[in-house]
C-alpha cells in the first residue's frame, strides 16, 4: 500500500518533449515508475526515452493504458492540457507546471471536482512512493522505503526533510508536496485522511509555510480524526509579513496565517511542532519510539 | 502582482460601466488648471497623488480645490513629491460630489474554499480590516456560474438599498464581477463605494492583477513603477528579491527553503538583508546569475543554499567558483555555500578548494554564515 | 417508504405569491404535504395559506427546514431560483416552470450534478406518493395509496392514466413526473432505479413520448437491471414526423427517437408495451396476478 | 424554435468574425443589378433564395450570375416566386469562390448527454444524415468549460488540415461556440464550410433558435415568416397548433395527452386535421379561446380532450358551452368534449344539457367524435 500511487500506476508524461518533461521523464523511469506514454500536440510518432509519444491524450490512454498524468506543460496551455487528461480519462493529475493563473485553477480545481479527477499542484514536486512508483520531479535520491509519510506545501525544502529522515537510516511511505499556489488541487485536510488510512505509514510529517490558513485547518482536522502521530515544520517564522493580497487578503485570515498562529492550532491538536527542519528527523524517531513502532 | 495606480483602475472600471466621478489625470500643474478651466473637472474637486500606498488621506496626499488656480497650487504641491517612498508622478483631478453614505465592496480569492469571494459592507471608507466581522456580508461565487441574481439582491439587503439603488448596485456587482474575471484580478475592491442621489459612484479603485496572467495581459507588463532597479533585474530573471533590513545575503531555491534558511541564521543572531528564491530550480547558470546579482547588493557575507534536484552539484560548484572571479577584487565578500543532492561531496570538494566555507548541514552552515557576516561590520 | 419523498419532506414553495404557486401551495397542503415556507424577493413577511413567506431560501430553510423545493418562478428568473435554492443546501428541487431556455437548464442540471442535487424538471408535474407528500402540481383526484410506480414523461397524460389505475381500484406508491423538454433534470435511466429499490412499489408503469432517446436508454436499462414488472405507454404512434431539431437532430438519433423504435426496444427488454393509455390498468392488474401479488 | 433565414445567420456570423464570402440581401431585381455594378458583390457570384427549406440547388433556388445584367435576371427569377410553400422575399447574392475542399461542422445539443455537441464532417456540402457514421466526429462540449483548445486540434486533425488553416478553423469554432451560447441556439450549422486557399469561409449559415430564450432576444420576435394566420394567433396565445391532413379538430391539454388522443383517433379511423395543444393548463379562458381558435379551422368535428388539474370540470364546461354560442349559426360543428378531473360529473351534465356528446371514458369518446365527423362529408 501507498498513497495515490502505486505499482499499478502508469504515467503518461504531458509536455514531454519539453525539457524538463524529458528529463523527469528520465528520472521517473529511473525510480521505477511506468512511464508508459507522453504528449506533445504535433509531435505524435516521437518517442522520449523509449517512451512513446503522442498528439493527444485520447490516443495515449487509448493505447497505453496511461491512468496518471505529470504535466509539465507551459502555465499558457496547462488549463487545457488538465482538460484534455481528465476528459479522457485520467483521474490523478501531477501539476508541476508553475505561473499558472489562479483564475485558471479555479477552472481546473472545480472541474475535476465535477469529473471526479485528483489535482496535486500546481506548480509542486509531486508523488513518490519509494519501491513503487514516482509522479513529479522530487530526487530520487533523498528517498529510501520506509514507514514515514510526509506532507508539504514546499518544494527543495521537502528534498531537504525526507533526505534527513533517510540520514537518519528512516525511510519514507509515500511523500507528497502540494505545491504552495495561491490555489491548489490538494491541500493538507485532502491528503492528511490518505495517509491516517495507508497500513504502510506510521508517522506523518507535515511541513507548512506562513499564509493562507491551510494549516490552522489541518489542526481543525487533525485534532478531531487523526490518530497516527504527526511532527509537523513551518517554515517563515521569521519571515516579513507577508502582503500578497492586500487587506482584503488580510481580512479573510483575521489574524491566521500567521507561523504562530499556525503552530498555536498544531499544538493545540496535539502535533509536535519542531522550530527547525533539521529537528524533524531526530522527533520522528522519538515518536514511532513512543509509539512502540520502532 | 501588479498594483495598478488608482487612475488606472478607474479606467478600467470606466471600460466596463462602473460609474465614476468625472475626473482626469495630470501630469503637471498647468494641466490642472486647464482640466478646472475647461470644466473636463468640474468644481469643487478633490486632487489626489497617484500612489500605492495608503493612508493618503491623512499623508496629506489629497487636497481639495475650488477654482482653476487652487487645481494647480493643490497638483504642484503633491506633484514631484515622495509619499512613503514612491515618488508622485500623476495626479487625479476629480469632481467633488455630494455623498449621503459609503459602502464597501471587493471581490478577492477566498483560498480555502477555492472560491471567489465578495465582500460588501455598509461601513465603507474605513480600512476593511476596521469593520467588524458580523458588518461584513461574504459571498463565495462559483466560477461556473458568476455572481448569481439572488447574491446581487443579498448584497442590496446588506447595504440596506432598495428600489434604483438596489438595481445599480446589482449592476455594479455583475461589472465588478466581469472585471474581476477578465482582467485575471486578485483583488478589485471599490472603497469607499459612495451613495449620490440614489445611484452609486466609484471614488477609489483598487486592482491588483496576477503576475502570473500577464501572458493574456501585455499591457500591465510595463507596469512596474513599485520597483527598486535591482528587484527588476531579478524580476527579469524570474528570481524573488526582497530587500531586508540585515547584512547578510541569502541565496536559496524555493519559498520554502528559503523561508527555513532565514528562520535559521535569525536563530543564530544572523540579520538577513537580501533574499534571492530562485524558485524550485537548480539550474547552475541561474544559480551564477543569482550569485552575481546578490553581488550588487554588497551585502556582508552571503548565505547560498541550494538542493538540488536535477543538475549534479559539481556542476553547480563550478558555476559558482567562475562566477566568484567575475566579482571586482575590492567587493569580494565571504560566502558560505551548501549545495545538496546528488554527487555533494564533489561539489563540497571544489567549493572548499575554491575557498568557499562548504558544510553539509544547516545549523552548522547558518552559524559559519552568521560568523562571516560579523567579520566584516 | 416511497421514491425522493416522504413524511419528513418539507416542502419550500419558490414563486408562492404566485397564482400557480399559491393555488397548488394550497393542493399540496390538502395532499397533506408540509408545505413550510414559500418565497418571492420583496414579498418577506407575508403568508400564503398560513405558510410564511421569506425574501430569500436561505432565510427560509434556516427559519423552516425546508428540505425540498417546488420552483413555480417564471422562466427569466428559473435559473437564479434554483441555483439559490442549491446554495441553500436544498437537494430536491421540483421545477414546474416551463418555457425554461435549455441553455439555462443546462447549467442548473450541470451545477446540481456539481453539488449533489436532484432535479426533477422543468415543465412537469412533480413528484407524489400518497399518503405522504407531494412536491407539484398533479391532481389530488387522481391518486389512491398503493404499490403501482409511474414515471412519466408527460403531464396531463400521467393524471389520465393515473386516474385509470385508481379506477380499476389499484392504487401509487410514488408518482414521478419527469417533463419533457430536451433537457431534464432527471430521465428515465435515472428514476428507474428508484421505484426497482422501492419495498413499495410492485410493478412500474412507463409513460413515453416521441422524440428524444430517453425511452431507448431505459429499455437498455430495464433490459440489464430491473427485475420488477414494467407495463409502458409510447404516446405519438400516430403523430407527423417531429423536426424539432432539423438534421442535426436527426443525426443524433439516426433512426430512433420513432415511436416503433421505442416499442421495440421496450418489448425487447421485456416490458409489456400498452397500444393505448387505457390498456394500462388491465395490464398492471395481469402483472401483478403473474407475479404474484395479487 | 426560430429557423434564421441563411442571410440573417450570416449577419450573426459576420457580426462575430465568422469568414463569409462577400454578398449582400436583395429584395428587388434592380437591387440585385446595383450589387452587381457598384462591385459590393464581385462577380462571377451566387444567387441564392433566401427560404427555409432545404434542396434549393436542386430546386432551381440558386443560380449564378457572371454579368450585372445575368444578377438582375436571376433574381427576377426567383424573386416571388414559391418554393416548397415559401414565397421569396429576400436573395442573397455572394460572390462566387474557388472551393478547393468542403467540410460540415455544427454545434446543437446532445438531449441525453445534456451536452452541446459539436459535430465535424471532412464530408460537407451534403446533408449530414447522409454521410456514415464513421466520418463524423462528435465531440460533446461542457457548458461550464466552453470549447477547449484540444478539442479544436482535435477537430482539425479530423478535418485533415493543418497550419494555417487548422489555425483558422480553431478561431472559427470558437466563434460558433460563442454564438451558440449567445444567441441561445438550438443549431448552429455551416454547412458547407468551404475551404478557399488555405483559409475557411462559411458558404451556408443555418441558425435555429430557442422560443424560450426570446425574452434574451427580442429582436427574434418578429421573425415569424413561416407560420399561417391562424397559427400565428395561436403562438401569441401560447397555444400549439399543428394542421395536419383530415378533417376533425382535436383540443387536448398537454403534449402526451394530445399524441394519446390522436392515436386512439386514428385507431377508430379517424383522421385529425388541426390539433390545438394548449399545454399543461386547464385555464377556463384557454380553453374557450382555444375551441374559438379551432372554430375558425373549419373542422368537420371537434373532439375535446381536457384533463382538469386546478380548475373544476364545470367551471370548463360553462365556459365551453358559452363559447359555444358565440360560432355562427352556419359554422357550427359537432363536438364531442372529454373533461376529466375535479367535479366531472357536474360538467358532463352541464355539457349533455346544451346538446354536447360528453362521455367519460377516451374509447367511447374517440369512437363518437370519429363518428360525428362522418356524419358531415
Amino acid at each position: 500500500m501507498s498513497v495515490l500511487v502505486d505499482g499499478d500506476t502508469r504515467v503518461l508524461v504531458q509536455g514531454i518533449t519539453g525539457h524538463q518533461g524529458t528529463v523527469h521523464t528520465v528520472q521517473m523511469k529511473a525510480f521505477g515508475s511506468k512511464v508508459v506514454a507522453g504528449t506533445t500536440p504535433g509531435k505524435g510518432g516521437q518517442t522520449v526515452d523509449g517512451v512513446p509519444v503522442f498528439d493527444s491524450v485520447e490516443e495515449a490512454v487509448a493505447t497505453t493504458g496511461a491512468n496518471a498524468s505529470c504535466i509539465f506543460v507551459p502555465a499558457p496551455f496547462a488549463r487545457d492540457a488538465f482538460l484534455e487528461a481528465v476528459d479522457a480519462g485520467i483521474r490523478l493529475a501531477v501539476v508541476v507546471t508553475e505561473h499558472i493563473p489562479f483564475h485558471d485553477m479555479l477552472t481546473m480545481y472545480h472541474y475535476a471536482r465535477l469529473r471526479g479527477a485528483r489535482i496535486i499542484g500546481p506548480n509542486c514536486p509531486g508523488i513518490a512512493a519509494p519501491g513503487k512508483a514516482k509522479v513529479g520531479i522530487i530526487p530520487n535520491v533523498v528517498f529510501r522505503p520506509g514507514r514515514v509519510g510526509v506532507v508539504s506545501r514546499s518544494g527543495t525544502l521537502t528534498y531537504e526533510i525526507v533526505s534527513g529522515i533517510k540520514d537518519v537510516g528512516l525511510g519514507q511511505s509515500t511523500c507528497i508536496g502540494l505545491g504552495g499556489d495561491p490555489v491548489v488541487g490538494t491541500s493538507f485536510v485532502d491528503a492528511l485522511p490518505w495517509f491516517e488510512e495507508d497500513p504502510d505509514t506510521d508517522v506523518i510529517v507535515m511541513v507548512g509555510e506562513i499564509g493562507g490558513t491551510a494549516e490552522e485547518e489541518a489542526a481543525e482536522y487533525l485534532h478531531h480524526h487523526l490518530d497516527k502521530p504527526v511532527v509537523a515544520y513551518i517554515a517563515g517564522r521569521s519571515a516579513p509579513p507577508g502582503k500578497r493580497m492586500g487587506h482584503a487578503g488580510a481580512i479573510i485570515a483575521r489574524g491566521r496565517g500567521t507561523a504562530e498562529s499556525k503552530v498555536r492550532a498544531l499544538e493545540g491538536a496535539g502535533v509536535r511542532v519542531a522550530q527547525f527542519p533539521y529537528e524533524i528527523p531526530g522527533l520522528v524517531a522519538q515518536l514511532l519510539q513512543e509509539h512502540g513502532r520502532r | 502582482m501588479v498594483k495598478l495606480a488608482e487612475w488606472r483602475g478607474k479606467e478600467i472600471f470606466r471600460k466596463n460601466g462602473i460609474p465614476l466621478p468625472r475626473g482626469r489625470v495630470i501630469r503637471s500643474p498647468e494641466e490642472a488648471r486647464a482640466a478646472a478651466e475647461s470644466g473636463d473637472v468640474p468644481l469643487p474637486c478633490v486632487v489626489k497623488a497617484q500612489v500605492l500606498a495608503g493612508g493618503r488621506g491623512k499623508g496629506g496626499a489629497v487636497r481639495f480645490a475650488n477654482s482653476p488656480a487652487e487645481a494647480e497650487a493643490a497638483a504642484r504641491a503633491i506633484l514631484g513629491t515622495e509619499f512613503k517612498g514612491e515618488t508622485v508622478r500623476e495626479v487625479l483631478l476629480e469632481e467633488k460630489l455630494p455623498i449621503a453614505k459609503e459602502f464597501y465592496v471587493s471581490l478577492t480569492l477566498d483560498r480555502s474554499a477555492r472560491l471567489p469571494l465578495l465582500m460588501v459592507s455598509a461601513q465603507g471608507g474605513v480600512e476593511i480590516e476596521n469593520v467588524a466581522e458580523e458588518a461584513i456580508l461574504r459571498l463565495p461565487i462559483h466560477p461556473f456560474i458568476g455572481l448569481a441574481a439572488y447574491e446581487r439582491r443579498k448584497a442590496a439587503r446588506q447595504l440596506g438599498v432598495a428600489g434604483p439603488t438596489a438595481k445599480a448596485l446589482e449592476s455594479l456587482l455583475d461589472r465588478l464581477w466581469w472585471v474581476f474575471q477578465k482582467e485575471d484580478a486578485e483583488l478589485v475592491e471599490i472603497n469607499p463605494l459612495a451613495l449620490v442621489g440614489d445611484g452609486l459612484v466609484a471614488l477609489d479603485a483598487k486592482v491588483i492583477v496576477e503576475d502570473d496572467a500577464t501572458f493574456r495581459h501585455p499591457e500591465y507588463a510595463d507596469i512596474r513603477d513599485d520597483r527598486t532597479p535591482l528587484e527588476e533585474v531579478a524580476r527579469e530573471e524570474g528570481i524573488a528579491f526582497v530587500q531586508l533590513d540585515g547584512n547578510i545575503g541569502v541565496i536559496a531555491n524555493g519559498a520554502g527553503l528559503t523561508m527555513a534558511t532565514l528562520d535559521v541564521l535569525q536563530k543564530f543572531g544572523g540579520r538577513p538583508g537580501v533574499f534571492l528564491d530562485l524558485g524550485g530550480t537548480d539550474d547552475p547558470s541561474k544559480v551564477t546569475q543569482a550569485f552575481l546579482l546578490m553581488a550588487r547588493a554588497k551585502p556582508a557575507s552571503v548565505f547560498l543554499n541550494i538542493f538540488g534536484g536535477v543538475t549534479r552539484c559539481d556542476t553547480v560548484a563550478r558555476g559558482l567558483v567562475d562566477a566568484m572571479k567575475q566579482v571586482p577584487e575590492g567587493e569580494r565578500f565571504p560566502l558560505v555555500a551548501r549545495i545538496r543532492g546528488n554527487n555533494e561531496t564533489e561539489g563540497i570538494a571544489i567549493l572548499r578548494s575554491a575557498g568557499v566555507i562548504s558544510l553539509r548541514e544547516l545549523e552548522e552552515s547558518a552559524r559559519a554564515a552568521v560568523a562571516s557576516a560579523g567579520g566584516r561590520p
